[in-house]
């Protein structure tokens, strides 16, 4: 394993400081917590947005607060849901009255852990809602298990959650917004290569050198199935059509378009990916409002990519569009 | 049976030699159908639940147990974080007044534990996690009049090696689906790492 | 070698197809050329700005296509500086009248295929001027030798120059301006792993679990020295001591800062190294004004990243604040 | 000697032949010492002066070698395509209206060609570049009255291997310094391909 690291077990400490001294003037760090908050939080009147997770995912979520995007970011081990005193404490640090909304990706550790920092919130009085964001086709969509991950979709639920509540919106509407992001957002992932928790010292999983992980998350777990590698037109033209299936997109229906990096996967391949999917959605009659390339909901150094896909109408496309000025979403 | 705060010290110092010392292999069976951090979690929050008990004077087991509770929740994160630490501040609320605990306090705190696991966790008996484990000890406890260290141990282990054949429906080996059958559930290992030692400590009483 | 791509030989045409369904609001290809201009080009009465090089650095050079910095990218293939035909292109592309500026990574083969171009140019008529990047301290600066490399402070030329010709400078201040950010940056890289070219299908060179590269260029050439792999601290320090020696930087002065990775570093550790840049600039009293942590200035997949220090003036501030709308320095 | 369209296309085939052949050990020279693509960058350029040549009909070799030089140029790109492409505009021009060429004609276009490399490249003999193989060949020619392949093979191939033991001081081996030390530079060995293959034609001839 080689990483440009001090100590394994200080990864996230090192990370926030290095964080938070690179945007010292729109970030800053709730003191003793890995709670990453705006400088000029909490803002009064405003609904407070919180997402968060195991670390290991930049610029995810860190990376996002800013104006126009989350209030907080809660950054947990690699890997690790954050636990509920570090939630709580982004809770309080964006309370600015109007309530807190809480963005979860649907691991059964964050989930648990932000619904304890939740009741710990409203104990103190403090209003709060969430959205669970679920986008992996890869996982099926059933209530008898876990269900269906978030993964690189979250990343337009803070856009456009945090669009929405930047613009004055109530909790209320900020919640509604969100549930309908995630009711028409879709991803689906592919993997190359393992990555390597700098805690445990060894890579995830092993795979050959002919091999690719398909149904990939971004915790390193396994997939959901192992293959012969494959093209990039043929990787594109699978996770886009498995998007596409659980979709039920019709010709000249809007979307935005996000290839996201895994983690080790050069840009030029992502365009390669790219390429494709444009060329598949075009086929389709489907129009094309905006196209995210790049590494935004990454697994540490793993090479791979996602595909996902975000159904829009009008009031999405504006949300979408409207300016955030997160160090990692500038727009 | 009787557990006081020294004897509750012992069996949570029992626990975490066992995670110390299986921290790779716990983290080995969490990388074939999880995430690979199990290991890391458990040690990470067990080895904090020392370094608080030990510097701490207790005169309850409440109490000692309420610490438990609130260092894995703080500690841990992931999913066993909230799990254990629900399970702890249940037992804590449980055998407040009732010490040293007997064997129907114990039943009862395991107990409370356990539905405060599915409550947090929504995780039925067979879907592959440390439930799989809880059940049958709490059910051990339930139908027997005296427990013997060696039965809490057998039925621990048995339970644990049982969720190799599960097809997992919770957490994140449920991903995997039939990919999940032959490994066995992570959180299981720990729980019966916890029960084991537990046994342990009712074993030298006894 | 595993990628995602379809046929080696086609990655940068299949990169430039995806690359431009993606920022098809901002960007087009000139056709039948690799080369990428902003859509509204040429602009009447500006100073066109093109940069270019071997493909394989992605954002480089096309993501700094757009509003305020570049007006073209020239992309060649991987690693290999684009031809004179393929320069001269973009050189005609971007020509509103004002003359056209190039900014010229100091490469032997980038240097004589732009100049073979320039050649070209001015033989229609087209008032040409060029800069030369040279920011690579880990290279002897020598008139006897090739001298030093143009490695990730190109972005700042970018982004600078491209900031002056937007403002309506002519081509003498935009000359005038990019020598003035060549002459205050530097930079220093370093490599824990190799890249590989997907024509050539073999690592660029082979490095030990226990070794890193340091003085590492961004075409998968060997570094200037081979040692035992350290911590992200002494790492930072070393990158950083090195540029800051070569640039007698005093108390109180004003930098920009780059901490750039190559390609598969985690953001995460980039994050780290920064904690230790920002530190060591605070000690010795450098003022930061803004810092970039990012892939910037890649080399495929290699693990590792470079440390850029700006000193900055007035002038170079404003500048470098600028707005611009190229997809890969929103700003 | 004399060398018509048909000896310098079969000059021009049999270097081809030498690059594809050795594709991978001019790539795998330059990893040594530079950025791995020389084998890549070459067998690209002359498999398109082969297409472009075998194509169409000359009825000079100024003709064609003009057709090598803009093939190369906007075929090979890095630094060997501006050189190898400078090198064969200079012969066209040198070579117009003195065809068949001679051996002085050979000789003054040559003489011109490392003009252009040194002018473009701006390197000096024993930078460890093609220039060191460049030299000594045009050399040769100027010393003798008449030229023999066996000898232009022999003064191009010590050339090319003299070139191990010096350090770069220009293109990219040079930021290896001392490191460069012991390596073939790989745009020598192309460059002897040029010529070896040259001389099998001049062989031929004799
Ligand atoms: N819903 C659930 N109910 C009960 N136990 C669960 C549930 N989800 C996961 N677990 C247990 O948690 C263990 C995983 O813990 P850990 O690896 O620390 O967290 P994470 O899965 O967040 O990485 C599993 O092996 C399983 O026993
Ligand atoms: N300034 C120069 N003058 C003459 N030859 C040079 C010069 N720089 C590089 N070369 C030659 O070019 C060769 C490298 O070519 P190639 O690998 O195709 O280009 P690049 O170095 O741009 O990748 C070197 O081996 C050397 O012989
Ligand atoms: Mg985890
Ligand atoms: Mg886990
Ligand atoms: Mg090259
Ligand atoms: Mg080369």
């Amino acid at each position: 394993m080689k990483k440009i690291i001090n100590d394994p077990n200080l990864v996230v400490q090192d990370m926030l400081k290095g964080l938070v001294a690179a945007y010292q003037n729109s970030l800053k760090q709730v003191p003793n917590t890995t709670v990453i908050v705006r400088k000029d939080a909490p803002i009064t009147g405003k609904v407070g947005l919180v997402s968060g997770g195991g670390s290991g995912h930049e610029p995810a979520h860190a990376g996002y607060v800013g104006q126009g995007m989350l209030d907080a970011a809660v950054c947990g081990e690699v890997f690790t849901s954050p636990t509920p005193d570090q939630v709580y404490e982004a809770i309080k640090a964006v309370n600015g009255g109007a309530g807190v909304f809480l963005v979860i990706k649907n691991y059964t550790g964050d989930v648990m852990n932000f619904e304890i920092a939740t009741e710990l919130a409203q104990a103190d009085g403090i209003e709060v809602e969430q959205v669970i964001v679920n986008d992996d086709v890869a996982v099926e969509d059933s209530s008898f298990t876990t269900g269906r991950r978030g993964i690189a979709g979250t990343i337009f639920v803070h856009k456009i959650a945090g669009a929405k509540a930047q613009a004055g919106g109530s909790l209320q509407d900020v919640k509604a917004i969100a549930e309908k992001v995630v009711a028409n957002v879709r991803s689906m992932g592919m993997a190359l290569s393992p990555c390597t928790v700098p805690a445990a010292g060894k890579p995830s999983f092993e795979l050959a050198e002919n091999e690719m992980e398909v149904g990939m998350g971004i915790h390193g777990e396994p997939g959901t199935e192992r293959k012969v590698i494959a093209t990039a037109d043929e990787i594109a033209t699978e996770l886009t059509q498995q998007v596409l299936d659980d979709m039920g997109l019709n010709s000249d229906d809007e979307v935005a378009v996000l290839v996201n990096g895994l983690g080790s996967t050069p840009e030029m391949e992502l365009y390669i990916v790219n390429g494709k999917v444009s060329e598949i959605l075009k086929e389709k009659g489907i129009h094309i409002h905006k196209t995210f390339v790049g590494e935004y909901m990454t697994s540490l150094e793993m090479a791979g990519c996602s595909v996902t896909l975000l159904k829009l109408d009008e009031e999405l496309k504006e949300l979408l569009d409207a300016e955030s000025k997160a160090p990692a979403f500038l727009n | 049976m009787k557990l006081d705060v020294q004897q509750v010290l012992n069996w949570l110092e029992k626990t975490n030699e066992k995670i110390q010392m299986n921290k790779e292999y716990l983290t080995s069976l969490d990388r074939a159908i999880g995430d690979g951090d199990h290991g890391i979690n458990m040690s990470r929050g067990f080895q904090e639940v020392i370094d608080k008990t030990s510097t701490t004077t207790y005169t309850s087991v409440s109490d000692l147990f309420k610490d438990v509770a609130m260092t894995l929740l703080s500690k841990v994160g992931g999913a066993s974080g909230p799990l254990y630490g629900t399970a702890f501040l249940k037992m804590s609320m449980i055998v407040k007044n009732r010490e040293p605990i007997d064997k129907k306090t114990l039943e009862d705190a395991l107990e409370s534990a356990l539905e405060g696991i599915l409550q947090r966790g929504k995780a039925n008996l067979n879907d592959k996690t440390l439930v799989d484990v809880w059940t049958p000890v709490v059910d051990l406890l339930k139908d027997k009049e005296v427990i013997k260290g060696s039965e809490l141990e057998e039925v621990s282990k048995n339970a644990m090696e049982s969720t190799k054949e599960r097809m997992a429906k919770k957490g994140r080996a449920a991903y995997l689906k039939e990919r999940s059958i032959g490994h066995l559930d992570p959180g299981s290992v720990s729980s019966y790492y916890l029960f084991a030692s537990l046994a342990e400590v009712l074993s030298e009483e006894e």
